[in-house]
């Protein structure tokens, strides 16, 4: 059938874009471009939803792409912006541990989440198969990026992609959770974000920086 | 209708707490609804006592034997630790360390807190599940911050990374599972997550899918349980929370934690037929048993002393899930029970101790017995019970499941043994001191609130010699609902 | 129709023996009632305490004496798949015979010994106190393996608050918590080691455990086990360093019963596994155990003879005689694997009468000192002395322990020594070719342990009672109360009674015997001599021959007086006519030891200080300490140290580590299902 | 019964005669004039004649210690089968329980010794319980060693069945004869380890508790101490000579007059044997004398050894 063939084809493009941005993310440096590129992210994230949601032709999945809408390319980023520069880091960059080996790993990070989305592709029914294999990449990018972060607000970031990555497996894979599912993961994402922005403020006064060198106190000595 | 309320009940009481925060009756308050919900459980339990097992709401709820009893003690402590918390935030807040704002951000992120305990255990949707898990683990990263001190900053922002990465993994097992159960339930409506009726068509699953799903799950909620090398946010969170706090993480937390990997074990295990999850338990189990028994043995604070002893606990009822087989499994719901009621007890006694000497440094407490003769004792009394002492229920706990590991895996036993003779030594020579000896400081000025601790202590003392009958049938019950 | 008779009646043996050990609780938390009324806690409770310990020997004395078939109940309390099981068989009964008849004793003189209580409220005292004995009486009634640990761990439990009831002293806290330490991992062994017993049967009853026949791996493993974990509890070396710490730490009546009653119960289990849960025994088993209790029984004796704090002398002396038995048992287990069942049961006749015997002169010394302390506020050898003309009551009765716990005749003590080294005269017919050369130089490691045990006892005794005041405040020492001194007394009889009449000890041991072998030595043919194989191998009459002594004593007394006179005059001492006696010039504590340190030297890490000839103010200051310590122990406890420390870089407080740490796991696990 | 009173009456009644001939030789032997052979008996007379005097603090137990001590002794006399195996008493207690006996004396002493609190007592006192500690392990070997050859430790048995066969003897025994008699001196407070004759404060042993002893007292004690060295005497002949002892069955007027032939002259030459022996050997260091009973413990196992290699 030919539309759903033309549909795939264009998911599979999102899915490589999506996972282009992950790599991107993980070797830019400066927050305010991270948090371009998560906006990015969202947006791709938006239109492959929709997608699904056309091709499928379900309903719920429409919300949800709306929900992405508002919450990922709008929300998140907008209130991140004011905040990094309500807290002033904007323009403040990290010190990665060098970035191609770090690009290395997440090579091969790619290549075992392929290894390991092999059965679950072949037994997917939907049209979008071959996908959950970049969504799981993008995930272990995701995390690959908060392990090398040193600041709090770029972890958090990381964290936020590494939701998106989950978010597109979930549509993509499996036309998407059941709604009530959907608004409670969307509903504790939105909470965790305030609070984090509400953290941020706290550890900035208590540590007067945010960056996570200063929060290696409570260990064993 | 009963499960309504048990839910409604809490998030009422949070709304109330949150609206009314600074009143002078809060606690009192929050006394009141714990006391309503674990009336309202009590009724709940009648119910399953009377009719059995039960489905709810288009089986979106359920109550069967495994987590009925669950419920029960999740109510129970609860109650308790509302008892305990009144005389306690009273001194906390004399003492400068919070002021009224908090004390109401408290109140009600406890009960919001219950309600999502009681959501996790009562769901049958695995997506709620998820979702509960999640909305109880920022509900403690507020409460782990309360003080907004440095450390609890720090303590509160590594939970939230950790515990937040790990349900982002929990996540992504739950949508491999859908995954895998739409294929066999079909998509329409809910019931492609419906625990109970993923259980029943268990066998057909894929199951290399469900054996990939496992893998995230387990790293995802073992977070939660505490699992070496997952544990790390747990001393940190228990050490620097308020202490009622520090007593409902280990004392439920990480109980229902616990249940949520036990629910995928039972799917998973179904489905590949193979004791592979049951190995992955029992490699965690064993590991963290005995590193937690080591990291035991360095600790200066008293609270982070009993939080590294909860990974050591858990380490070995997760062992103890993982060696499976009807009494395997009986042994790791005792200890959970016995666990949570002991080291909640203890977490009273040490608050108070702590409070009475003004730190949570070991090495400053001294003499309790001379101070105030309940405290001592309690605290005493309570580390002999955890570190397995009988004629305590944890004895009961670990006789089984050290006989049982000696019949199916021998070569466990050492480590076991080692752990717990570790373990022992480490805690026992740093609780001795502070109940013993002289001490000078002054009694405190609120008389604490040790009811709880004697009640646990009781029930503990009378779960090693004597088990009730209908606990028992719930134990058993649950431990071939488990299998393995 | 008499079968019927005696069974229903035993059954009640077993009844009202639990009920028994239920109204020690009850009596204990009677005290908690009004824990601070001394009066009420040391006249009322304790004596009541003291009439069930004559209950429950009474009891156990019928049972042994009538109906042996063992009967078993099954009570309402322990885990649902597992309800506590009791028995009552003739080894059960003769350990509540032992049980009972010290502890009696001990109660009596713990009523007069708490009134000045200090430390832990006297009601609290009287809860741990009771809850320790009948913890006790139900180690040895329990019948399955879960009711014996909880009996187990709360008799550990209880007797370690006894023994830190006064625990604002520090080194009596670490006394405290090295004891409960050993004493927590040697249960687990034994945990341990019941669940190897059960063979993957899944049954925890003893009778399931008899019936089990392990592969011979398994049957070592849970025999090596069960000596580990018993052995811990009773002190055998290289386990026992808890002991000389514990059990003076306690109060006297306490040490008494941890000495006396609570090693026993290590005995008592020791032999319920390795005689009768055990289906087969094998001969290095018994070599193993034989070499361990004559190490433990000549290490326990040479340190006892250097010690300077009378407690921690007996405590020594503690060990020495758990060698002892020790020794019988192992022996015991040797005959047994070598088939020969006589012998077998001769050597574990003498184990069990030793431990009687020990339980019963032990109490009595420990609460000899008890007396002693109250007394004087005295527990170091070089401050006391010349006792026995300020509390004579004492001094006599304590007089009578230190003869039999020496193992002289006619007292107790010789009697379960001479069967010991009687069974050691049949070794040469185990048929091993090198065994039976090594082990007769067993014997004499006993003989020279007896010998010094003499010699430990003239010290213990003659630095305390003899001699001059080495302190001049102990002019005004008092003696013993009424209650104190009837339980000294009724110790004391029991040392001479068993001494005189050992037969019927051998009755009840035959009774053990006859149920874990199936056999017994000969039962004194005629009644009143002791000749376990025959007569003629060897005879021994103890009543002959303290009857023999009195009369030559009193016929020479006599024919003394007639022929010659009776006067006498009062001088000063002679002692080769030196003009200036003080009390410093005779032999202290230190100096009675140093021809065992000067012989033995290298069993001791001694460090002292001796003085230079030049010296103005000469001081000799010595300081002995095990070598065991250095050898076993602080190399364990460093390791754990050191792996503590290295678990410790876990927890490194970097939370991008922590990431790595889960993410590394995810990874790791993904493989390992792939 | 008549047996057994006379036996012990003769045993009371020549043990000083005993201790005497040894001086006697011991003097011969050194070339001084002897004293008269009833020196001890007049000695004890004396003794029995003086008023005790007794030191102002000395405790009941020192008092009584001297009857306690010369009784035991003359029960082990009775004990002993010196003349006659078929006696009542004999089986009262077998050699090991004879040991015990003696050990039960010797605590006795001890005590007494160090009850009065002089310098000299107590010193006496430990030095004699170590000689003890050291002894009893080789007689215990020795009697082991008897034990194998008779199958009995009760001296009656033991000598009905060594004279059941004449003449014979295992060569295990003459090492456990060696044996015996190293511990015989040593027990007894002869040279190499105590001088009996000694008052020289440092070197003494026995006579170091028996100091603060006098009149009655001391005269007890020493006969006390003449009756044990008559004991291990008759011990010694009933395990290494038992020839002449009337034995069960055969033991009619005319054997027992035989036995107690045969008992004076063994005594006579024993006593001349064990003063010779102290006249060659030279007295050891208090701390040579674990040695020497290492010694004497090394040849009583020898014998042991020899036994189970060669014999049964």
């Amino acid at each position: 059938m030919h539309p759903s063939y033309m549909v795939t084809e264009v998911l599979n493009l999102l899915a490589a874009s999506l996972l282009l941005i992950s790599f991107a993310m993980l070797s830019r440096r400066r927050t305010q471009r991270l948090i371009t590129l998560f906006a990015w992210q969202g947006l791709v994230l938006f239109a492959s939803t929709l997608l699904v949601a056309y091709s499928s032709g379900l309903r719920e999945l429409y919300y949800s792409a709306a929900l992405t809408l508002l919450l990922k390319v709008i929300a998140l980023p907008w209130i991140l912006q004011r905040l990094i520069h309500r807290l002033g880091v904007q323009w403040d960059s990290e010190t990665l541990v060098n970035i191609p080996t770090t690009m290395l790993v997440g090579l091969g990070l790619v290549i075992f989440a392929f290894g390991l989305a092999q059965p679950i592709s072949r037994m997917a029914t939907t049209i979008t198969r071959n996908t959950i294999g970049i969504a799981l990449a993008v995930i272990f990018l995701a995390f690959l990026m908060m392990i090398t972060r040193r600041k709090a607000v770029t972890q958090v970031i990381g964290f936020l992609a590494m939701e998106n990555g989950l978010f597109f497996a979930a549509t993509s894979a499996t036309y998407g959770m059941p709604m009530v599912i959907e608004l409670g993961i969307a509903l504790d994402l939105l909470i965790g974000f305030f609070i984090l922005g509400i953290f941020f403020f706290q550890i900035r006064e208590q540590f007067d920086s945010l960056d996570l060198s200063n929060m290696e106190a409570l260990k064993e000595d | 209708m009963v499960i309504l309320i048990v839910l409604g009940l809490p998030l009422l009481g949070a709304l109330l707490l949150a609206l009314f925060g600074p009143h002078r009756y809060a606690a009192e308050l929050n006394i009141g609804i714990s006391f309503a919900s674990l009336i309202a459980v009590v009724f709940l339990v009648l119910r399953v006592l009377r009719h059995g097992p039960m489905l709810v709401l288009h089986d979106q709820f359920f109550v069967d034997s495994f987590n009925v009893f669950l419920v029960a003690l999740t109510a129970f402590v609860g109650f308790t630790t509302a008892l305990f918390s009144r005389p306690y935030m009273r001194i906390e807040e004399q003492r400068g360390h919070l002021n009224a704002a908090r004390l109401r951000l408290y109140h009600s992120m406890y009960q919001v807190f219950m309600a999502a305990m009681f959501l996790a255990l009562l769901t049958n949707n695995m997506g709620l599940l998820w979702v509960a898990m999640e909305a109880a683990t920022l509900s403690t990263v507020l409460l782990v911050s309360l003080y907004r001190t440095r450390a609890s900053l720090e303590a509160a922002w590594k939970y939230f990374i950790l515990c937040g990465v790990g349900i982002a993994q929990a996540l992504f097992g739950t949508i491999l599972l859908y995954l895998a159960a739409e294929h066999v339930l079909g998509h329409e409506g809910m019931t492609a997550l419906l625990w109970t009726h993923l259980n029943a068509v268990k066998g057909q699953l894929e199951p290399r899918v469900l054996g990939l799903a496992f893998v995230f799950l387990l790293v995802g909620y073992g977070t939660k349980v505490g699992l070496v090398p997952l544990h790390n946010w747990l001393p940190d969170a228990h050490a620097e929370g308020p202490t009622p706090v520090s007593a409902v993480l280990s004392g439920l937390l990480l109980n229902v934690a616990l249940y949520a990997v036990i629910r995928c074990k039972i799917l998973v295990e179904g489905s590949i037929g193979s004791y592979l999850p049951g190995r992955m338990l029992m490699g965690f189990g064993l590991l963290s048993a005995v590193l937690g028994a080591f990291f035991l043995w360095r600790q200066r604070d008293i609270k982070r002393l009993f939080g590294y002893s909860s990974i050591e606990h858990m380490g070995i009822i997760t062992f103890a899930f993982g060696l499976g087989g009807p009494i395997a499994n009986f042994a790791a719901l005792l200890h959970m029970t016995v666990h949570s009621l002991t080291k909640s007890s203890i977490f009273f006694t040490a608050g108070h101790a702590s409070q009475t000497a003004d730190t949570q440094q070991m090495d400053g407490i001294r003499g309790l017995v001379s101070i105030s003769p309940t405290v001592g004792w309690g605290l005493m009394l309570g580390s002999l019970a955890i570190l397995g002492m009988p004629p305590f229920g944890v004895f009961a706990s670990e006789f089984l499941i050290l006989t049982t590991a000696m019949r199916e895996h021998p070569w466990t036993t050492p480590f076991l043994l080692i752990a717990l003779g570790v373990a022992f030594a480490a805690i026992f020579r740093k609780v001795q001191p502070m109940v013993f000896g002289e001490s000078d400081a002054p009694p405190l000025p609120h008389s604490p609130a040790l009811v709880p601790v004697f009640i646990h202590l009781a029930i503990v003392l009378m779960l090693g010699v004597y088990i009730p009958f209908v606990l028992a049938e719930w134990y058993r019950a649950a431990a071939l609902l488990i299998g393995g | 129709m008499m079968t019927g008779m005696t069974s229903a009646v035993a059954i009640h043996d077993l009844h009202f023996l639990l009920w028994l050990a239920a109204a020690w609780i009850a009596l204990g938390f009677m005290g908690m009632l009004r824990p601070h009324t001394t009066r009420f806690i040391a006249h009322l409770l304790f004596p009541l305490g003291a009439i069930l310990c004559l209950g429950v020997a009474l009891l156990a004395g019928i049972f042994l004496a009538t109906g042996h078939a063992p009967q078993m109940v099954i009570l309402p309390l322990g885990l649902p798949n597992l309800p506590f099981h009791a028995r009552l068989d003739t080894l059960t009964g003769f350990f509540l015979l032992l049980l009972g008849l010290a502890g009696a004793g001990i109660s009596i003189f713990a009523a007069g010994y708490f009134r000045h209580g200090q430390g832990t409220p006297p009601g609290l005292l009287c809860l741990q106190y009771h809850v320790f004995l009948a913890s006790m009486a139900l180690v040895i009634l329990a019948d399955d393996a879960y009711f014996f640990m909880v009996a187990w761990e709360t008799m550990a439990l209880s007797s370690y608050f006894l023994v830190t009831s006064q625990h604002r002293i520090a080194e009596i806290r670490r006394a405290g918590f090295l004891y409960l330490l050993m004493a927590h991992v040697g249960a687990l062994c034994i945990l341990l080691s019941f669940g190897v017993l059960q063979g993957g049967r899944w049954q925890f009853t003893f009778d399931a455990m008899r019936g089990a026949s392990l592969p011979p791996f398994w049957a070592s493993a849970a025999f090596l086990l069960a000596l580990l974990g018993f052995g811990a509890k009773a002190g055998l070396v290289p386990l026992h360093v808890w002991l000389p710490e514990a059990h003076p730490a306690a109060p006297s009546p306490v040490s008494a019963m941890m000495s006396g009653l609570m090693l026993s119960t290590a005995v008592y289990g020791m032999l319920r596994i390795s005689f009768d849960l055990l289906h087969i025994r094998y001969w290095w088993w018994g070599v193993l155990v034989l070499g361990v209790g004559l190490f433990s029984a000549l290490f326990g004796a040479i340190f006892a003879t250097v010690q300077t704090d009378m407690k921690r002398l007996l405590a020594y002396s503690s060990i020495e005689n758990i060698g002892v038995i020790f020794t019988g048992i192992g022996l015991a287990i040797l005959f047994d694997a070598s088939h020969l069942p006589l012998f077998a049961a001769l050597a574990l006749s003498a184990a069990l009468i030793h431990s009687l015997n020990h339980s019963i002169f032990k109490s009595l010394l420990f609460l000899a000192t008890g007396s002693v302390l109250h007394a004087t506020n005295q527990r170091s050898l070089g401050k006391l002395g010349g006792l026995i003309r300020s509390m004579p009551w004492v001094a006599t009765l304590a007089l009578v322990g230190t003869l039999a716990i020496a193992g002289l005749p006619p007292l107790n003590g010789f009697v379960s020594e001479w069967l010991l080294l009687q069974s050691f005269l049949y070794t040469p017919q185990i048929p091993h070719a090198f065994l039976n050369m090594l082990i007769p130089l067993g014997a004499a490691v006993l003989a020279l342990t007896a010998a010094l045990a003499a010699y430990v006892m003239v010290k213990f005794y003659g630095v305390i009672f003899l001699g001059q005041h080495r302190e001049p405040s102990l002019v005004n020492a008092h003696d013993a109360d009424w209650l104190e001194r009837i339980g000294l007394a009724w110790l004391a009889l029991g040392c001479i009674a068993i001494g005189v009449m050992p037969q019927l000890a051998l009755r009840a041991a035959g009774t053990v015997t006859g149920a874990l072998l199936g056999q017994t030595v000969n039962l004194g043919s005629p009644f009143w001599w002791l000749a376990p194989i025959a007569p003629k191998q060897a005879s021994y009459n103890g009543l002959l021959l303290l009857a023999g002594i009195v009369a030559v004593v009193s016929i020479t007394f006599v024919v003394v007086r007639v022929l010659a006179h009776g006067r006498m005059r009062r001088t000063v001492p002679w002692d080769c006519g030196y003009p200036w006696q003080t009390s410093r010039m005779q032999d202290t504590a230190e100096g009675f030891g140093q021809p065992i340190r000067h012989i033995f030297g290298s069993f001791f890490g001694m460090e002292r200080e001796l003085p230079s000839p030049t010296d103005v103010a000469p001081r000799y200051r010595i300081h002995i300490e095990d070598r065991i310590w250095g050898v076993l122990y602080l190399p364990i406890a460093r390791g754990v140290q050191r792996l503590a420390d290295w678990v410790g870089l876990l927890q490194s407080g970097r939370l991008p580590i922590y990431l790595l740490y889960s993410f590394l796991t995810l990874i790791a696990l993904l493989v390992f299902v792939l | 019964m008549v047996r057994q009173f006379g036996e012990v009456a003769l045993a009371i009644a020549i043990a000083p005669l005993f201790a005497g001939w040894i001086a006697q030789c011991r003097a011969w032997l050194q070339s001084r004039t002897a004293p008269p052979l009833i020196q001890p008996y007049r000695m004890l007379r004396k003794l029995f004649n003086k008023d005790a005097a007794l030191a102002i603090d000395a405790s009941p137990l020192f008092r009584t210690t001297p009857y306690i001590v010369f009784g035991t002794m003359v029960l082990a006399a009775a004990i002993i089968p010196s003349i006659a195996t078929d006696l009542p008493f004999a089986r009262v207690a077998d050699a090991i329980a004879l040991i015990g006996l003696f050990a039960t004396a010797r605590v006795f002493l001890s005590l007494a010794a160090m009850d009065i609190g002089t310098a000299f007592g107590t010193m006496g006192a430990r030095r004699d319980m170590m000689i003890g500690f050291l002894a009893e392990p080789a007689l215990l070997m020795v009697l082991f060693n008897a034990f194998l050859l008779s199958g009995s430790t009760a001296l009656p048995s033991v000598v009905d069945a060594s004279t059941a066969h004449p003449f014979f003897v295992d060569p295990s025994l003459i090492f456990a004869a060696v044996a015996f008699v190293m511990v015989l001196l040593a027990e007894n407070a002869r040279i190499p380890i105590d001088n009996p004759a000694t008052h020289l404060e440092l070197t003494m042993i026995h006579e170091a508790m028996a100091l603060e002893y006098s009149a009655r007292h001391l005269a007890l004690v020493e006969w006390a101490s003449d009756l044990k060295l008559f004991n291990y005497a008759c011990i010694g002949f009933a395990l290494f000579l038992p020839w002449g002892i009337a034995t069960h069955g055969r033991d009619g007027a005319p054997e027992l007059g035989l036995a107690v032939a045969a008992l004076l002259v063994k005594l006579i030459v024993a006593g001349a044997a064990l003063a010779l022996i102290e006249s060659l050997s030279a007295k050891l260091r208090i701390f040579r004398a674990p040695e020497y009973l290492a010694m004497a413990f090394l040849l009583a196992v020898l014998g042991l050894l020899v036994h189970l290699l060669l014999g049964a």
